[in-house]
């Protein structure tokens, strides 16, 4: 709702004190934010394209459709994300279908970090993903916190959110329920809440 | 994702779009029935209404043939209710079912097709409807299913032409025949008069047949190919219909020879564009097909109305115009 | 009930029209008129109900007119020429139907080609195909046909539903029974609506969407069967562009391209909104071909956009 | 990357393209054989004569009309109405040309400008109205056609205008002038799709709509933009069908090549699901429809049983294209070869 997916049906939104209305994805973009679907197959990756075309789109779509991005430019995103992200595969012109789903993830993580957003919704990043790419997404997760990004985890897996949150809000049937910050979050708190409130 | 959004305004328009298309029954052609009855000026007219089930619109031969039936219906007073079939017969059935259910008083049907016709006309009898047929007759065992049939003969057409072929070639020619579209009648009726006509002469020979499906670009098309694999053998085109003939024209043109000398070309149907191509020269010779019968069919219509028995068929006379009188008539051509 | 909205969303549209219609031009309003619609688009129907179980199951079918033409064409010539039976002739001309859709099938499913091109190779040969049989139309004589177009059930003054009716009628229900009470209809939805996962969940999906072909290749030859009872003859060339008005009836009918989301009712609001919009110019008979065209054309937009708003509207309070 | 190979690879995509150069290449080579005179070539009047030149000219409307349905199909879509906006845009163009005194220059540009709007309104129904691409370009196929016929009042107009008729009968440098007008608008579409991102915007929508909508893509902005082009390239086929024959048919014009365009773009390589695109193959896919037309004509085979071998073509070039199919085929060659 935030990126402009959903439109909301009450409330309004603050972006640096100012109110703002996003009615698309583009206006989301444009104020710097990010959204990582939990959907990867349905919303995140497009199968048959290579991982270039897929890292670069969104960088792509913000330039618009005639200021194409140097073959050059490409390369060198393609290759310093394969490296920082330890991406596996052959090269940049692999489609991306054929990638598992844990460096699909990593791909997409790298199409948004290539923006440079100010703020990052990640929405499940580690669902059905293999064990190794998980730690390695959490990890990075932490690194861009460290960074000064601002990172919203959404997930319902509770040892990764206690691992790499400094604040989390839990929801329960679309309404919060309570907020943990710093040394407040175990595993614990958080089933507290989830299972009784009120 | 889904969005609520009225779906109020656009009940109205369409709605409003209805009612539109029914207000263009004033402005468009038909007269309603209202001055229909007021200025009826032919004595058995009255406030007639009449169904036109019309083939479609797919030559000017066709649109022609729409233009005299509407133009006279307006002119004694009848109102006409047209429908165009888009050249389907089913849809033609669907008009003279809806004709029936509207209780007109006539139905004057230009059939697609011969066949396949027992079914609704059957109806129409039992309501007691007369059915005047107009450019083509019915292929049914029971020919008091229709009142009578207004018509050309097709095979004569196609006989007329071989015939005066033979006579221009000396009985000599290698043809290059543009078909019409498979298995429409004029097409199947034009080639079995044609190939009659020429059967006996010796000289006179086929040497290929192919379709151009009554348009001008298929004309062009099959031509110019047949024009580069046959080479300087051909002498003669003869075309289903003009349109097709005018593309053979251009055809012969671009391949550097003289239409109407080197290769002779003839047609049929007789529109003023293969009048325009005789004067010309490109064009030797075109048997008319009289698509005018607006007149002869509502004589039929107010003949059966009033009870009076009709001949079962009434052949329209078929001409040839060549060369040699084209400049005189063009003229008076309406078509 | 949600799930139903679309589909009445169709009918309510249907019912508009109707009663525009109706208001508009005399004698509209009539059980003749209504049985009319049955009739005449009998055949129209029967073809669109066979297209809703290969759009269902995700795929298309343009040879649907092509083979139409071929059975009316086939069956003319064996009663005509050869001195079949039509109790003969009507069956192996079924049985060709279905082998062919199968064989269609066969090659989609397979050597996953497009369901596209192969029915549009499909369509190329059935036409070619009844051409090769017949160039000509041919008249179909006999007595068994005559008593066959008949029969009638009398529903009003003046109104009747003729045979090819009552079998539309009867392939309607025998589809809505298929499509919703049937194992096969179950494995069609499923595949239509994520193939990868009817597999996994150890659907039959090669047999179902050859099935599904055959079935149409019979719904198409019925409808042939229907078409020689409509118009008694056999014609090459009817049924052209055919396969258009089919899709388009079943996607008025609310069911999706994509496979997987329609119903079998639907096409029916479909084929009787085609049918009552053609009524309706028939009626009207003030409009030249020309305006004929841009009529209807502007008429289906409307409805269509219509049915669409109408759907989106009843089902949009899910998020 | 960047060397030659590679990039011939990145043409041929994965051997599709191959297939109807293939099919394309076997027909030729019948025709080599048995139809006589079929590749003589002679100059006359300055400029090229022979069969294969015809092809070529012939060829140019649904070469044309396939480079529009490419980027349609690229989309996910598919454009039923090109036949229709073909009769327009001659319609348009033959009536301005002999009723008004407006110049050439004005009269092409309004006649396209028209096919592009249409175009572009059938890219509304479809993106924003949400209507199933095959139902609402069904739309304007049907209306359409009535649309040309109103403007020519059903009747044929036919024109002397010199100019215009260049368009579809004049030279350019001893070539057809059309196939000239074809090699720009191919050279330019595949300029314009890859050397700017819009090529990458189309077969991402192509692929996954939602995806890239997330990616901050406008989509509704791409499939405006295709069937906006797609009418731009069936205004231009139209202006050619019409000049060709020096005059504007409004109700045949057109008639089955929406048919016959979307074969080439699918036997070019390009998948109607959408995604990945390939303009030379759709090229080279409308080369062999119109191959196989032309030879039929030559070779006599009757015009009813003329959709046969058509049929058999398309049936045979899909079987080719399929790794099932050929993996199958070798296996029997294997086995035999064991035996």
């Amino acid at each position: 709702m935030l990126f402009g997916i959903d439109v909301a049906d009450s409330g309004s939104l603050q972006i640096d004190g100012q109110p703002c209305v996003i009615n698309h994805p583009r206006k989301a973009i444009a104020k710097g934010l990010a959204f990582c679907s939990e959907d990867r197959k349905g919303e995140g990756v497009i199968p048959t394209l290579s991982i270039r075309e897929n890292l670069i789109l969104a960088m792509q779509a913000s330039r618009g459709a005639f200021r194409l991005l140097l073959r050059a430019e490409q390369d060198q995103l393609c290759d310093h994300y394969i490296n920082a992200l330890n991406i596996k595969t052959p090269n940049a012109a692999t489609p991306i279908g054929n990638l598992s789903g844990g460096n699909q993830q990593k791909v997409l993580l790298a199409r948004w970090l290539a923006m440079q957003p100010r703020l990052i919704i990640l929405d499940e990043p580690t669902r059905g993903i293999d064990v190794g790419a998980k730690a390695e997404i959490e990890k990075l997760v932490r690194s861009l916190r460290e960074k000064g990004m601002a990172v919203i985890f959404i997930s319902s897996e509770l040892e990764e959110v206690v691992h790499t949150c400094d604040r989390v809000a839990v929801l329960r049937d679309r309404r919060k329920v309570g907020e943990l910050t710093g040394g407040e979050i175990t595993e614990q708190r958080v089933m507290e809440l989830v299972a009784h409130h009120e | 994702m889904k969005q609520k959004k009225s779906f109020a305004p656009l009940g109205v328009f369409a709605l409003a779009a209805l009612i539109t298309f029914s207000g263009c029954k004033q402005e468009t052609s038909s007269p309603s029935s209202e001055n229909a009855e007021g200025g009826s000026t032919s004595a058995a007219a009255g406030s007639l209404t009449v169904g036109f089930a019309q083939v479609g619109a797919e030559s000017s031969w066709r649109t022609a043939e729409t233009e005299s039936i509407k133009s006279e219906a307006e002119k004694r007073g009848v109102n006409l209710k047209f429908s165009d079939a888009q050249g389907k017969q089913e849809n033609q059935i669907k008009a003279v079912n809806g004709f029936i259910a509207q209780g007109v008083d006539a139905i004057i049907l230009a059939p697609v097709v011969e066949t396949g016709w027992e079914q609704v006309l059957k109806e129409a009898k039992d309501a007691e409807i007369p059915v005047v047929l107009v450019d083509r007759g019915l292929n049914v065992s029971d020919d008091s299913l229709y009142t009578t049939l207004i018509a050309s003969d097709f095979v004569a057409e196609g006989r007329m032409a071989g015939e005066w072929l033979a006579k221009k070639t000396d009985n000599k020619a290698s043809i290059i025949e543009l078909q019409g579209t498979p298995g429409a009648a004029p097409a199947i009726d034009r080639k079995k008069g044609f190939e009659e006509a020429i059967k006996a002469h010796e000289g006179m020979k086929i040497i290929a047949s192919q379709s151009g499906d009554f348009r001008r670009s298929g004309g062009k098309e099959v031509t110019e190919a047949l024009l580069k694999v046959n080479g300087d053998k051909v002498t003669a085109i003869y075309a289903h219909n003009d349109d097709m003939a005018l593309g053979a024209i251009q055809a012969i043109e671009e391949a550097g020879k003289k239409p109407g000398s080197d290769i002779v070309v003839l047609s049929i149907d007789g529109v003023k564009g293969a009048f325009e191509a005789m004067v010309k020269g490109t064009l030797n010779c075109t048997v008319e097909c009289s698509p005018l019968l607006g007149p002869l069919a509502f004589d039929a219509v107010e003949k059966a109305v009033a009870g009076e028995t009709l001949p079962k068929k009434t052949i329209v006379d078929d001409k040839v115009y060549d060369q040699s009188v084209a400049a005189d008539v063009i003229d008076s051509r309406k078509y | 009930m949600r799930r139903f909205l679309p589909l009445m969303a169709t009918f309510a549209v249907l019912i508009v029209l109707f009663a525009a219609a109706s208001l508009m031009y005399e004698r509209f309003f009539t059980a003749r008129v209504i049985a009319n619609l049955f009739s005449d688009n009998a055949f129209l129907g029967i073809t669109a109900i066979g297209m809703t179980f290969v759009i269902l199951s995700g795929g298309i079918d343009l040879s649907v007119g092509a083979v139409l033409a071929f059975t009316t064409t086939f069956i003319a010539s064996l009663i005509a020429d050869h001195a079949w039976h039509p109790l003969a002739a009507i069956p192996v001309a079924l049985l060709i139907g279905t082998l062919f859709g199968g064989g269609m099938g066969f090659l989609i499913q397979r050597y996953e080609l497009p369901p596209f091109l192969v029915t549009l190779a499909g369509m190329f040969f059935a036409r070619g195909m009844a051409f090769v049989v017949s160039t000509e139309s041919i008249t179909i004589e006999h007595d068994f046909y005559t008593t066959l177009q008949d029969l009638k059930i009398v529903v009003g003054p003046k109104a009747k539903l003729k045979i090819g009716a009552l079998i539309f009628l009867g392939v309607l229900g025998l589809a809505v029974f298929l499509a919703h009470w049937t194992p096969f209809g179950r494995n069609i939805y499923a595949v239509g609506g994520n193939e990868t996962s009817a597999r996994l969940m150890g659907l039959p999906v090669a047999r179902t969407k050859i099935m599904v072909y055959a079935l149409n290749g019979f719904c198409s030859a019925l409808a042939g069967v229907v078409a020689t009872l409509y118009m008694p003859s056999g014609n090459p060339a009817v049924g052209t562009g055919l396969e258009l008005d089919a899709i388009a009836a079943v996607v008025i009918g609310g069911t999706l391209l994509t496979g997987g989301v329609g119903y079998v009712a639907g096409t029916l609001g479909g084929v009787l909104i085609f049918g009552t919009i053609q009524s309706a110019l028939i009626f009207d008979g003030s409009l030249n071909s020309w305006w004929l065209r841009i009529a209807i054309s502007v008429l289906l937009l409307v409805f269509i956009l219509l049915q669409r708003q109408l759907s989106r509207f009843t089902t949009s309070p899910k998020n | 990357m960047n060397d030659p190979l590679s990039k011939l690879k990145e043409w041929f995509q994965g051997g599709s393209l191959m297939w109807a150069l293939l099919g394309l290449l076997t027909l030729l080579a019948y025709d080599f054989v048995f139809v006589d005179g079929f590749f003589r070539l002679e100059v006359r009047d300055g400029h090229l004569y022979g069969t294969v030149i015809d092809i070529l000219n012939q060829g140019s409307k649904t070469m044309l009309l396939a480079l529009g349905m490419t980027l349609v199909i690229a989309t996910g879509g598919v454009d039923l109405s090109v036949g229709s906006l073909m009769a327009i845009s001659g319609a348009l163009a033959a009536v301005l040309v002999t009723q008004t005194e407006l110049s050439l220059a004005l009269v092409i540009p309004l006649a396209l400008t028209a096919t592009v709007l249409l175009g572009a309104f059938n890219g509304m129904l479809v993106s924003v109205a949400g209507i199933q691409p095959i139902v609402a370009t069904l739309i304007l196929m049907v209306g359409g056609r009535g649309i040309a016929m109103l403007i020519t009042g059903g009747q044929i107009v036919t024109f002397e205008h010199t100019g215009f008729v260049f368009l579809g009968n004049g030279h350019f440098l001893g070539i057809p002038f059309t196939l000239t007008l074809v090699l720009l608008m191919l050279i330019a579409t595949s300029l314009l799709m890859r050397r700017t991102a819009c090529g990458l915007f189309v077969e991402a929508v192509g692929d996954n709509e939602t995806a890239s909508r997330f990616s901050g893509i406008s989509t509704w902005t791409v499939k405006l933009s295709v069937y906006g082009f797609s009418g731009l390239c069936a205004g231009l086929a139209g202006l050619i069908a019409a000049s060709n024959i020096k005059a504007a048919d409004s109700s045949r014009v057109g008639e089955m090549m929406e048919l016959d365009a979307i074969f080439a773009v699918v036997v070019g390589g390009t998948a109607l699901t959408g995604g990945r695109f390939n303009l030379l193959g759709s090229i080279i896919g409308a080369l062999l429809i119109q191959t196989l037309t032309t030879t039929m004509i030559t070779q006599g085979v009757p015009p009813a049983i003329a959709p046969v071998p058509k049929a058999i073509v398309i049936v045979a070039v899909c079987l080719l294209q399929s790794e099932k199919f050929r993996t199958e085929v070798a296996g029997w060659f294997g086995r035999r070869a064991n035996t």
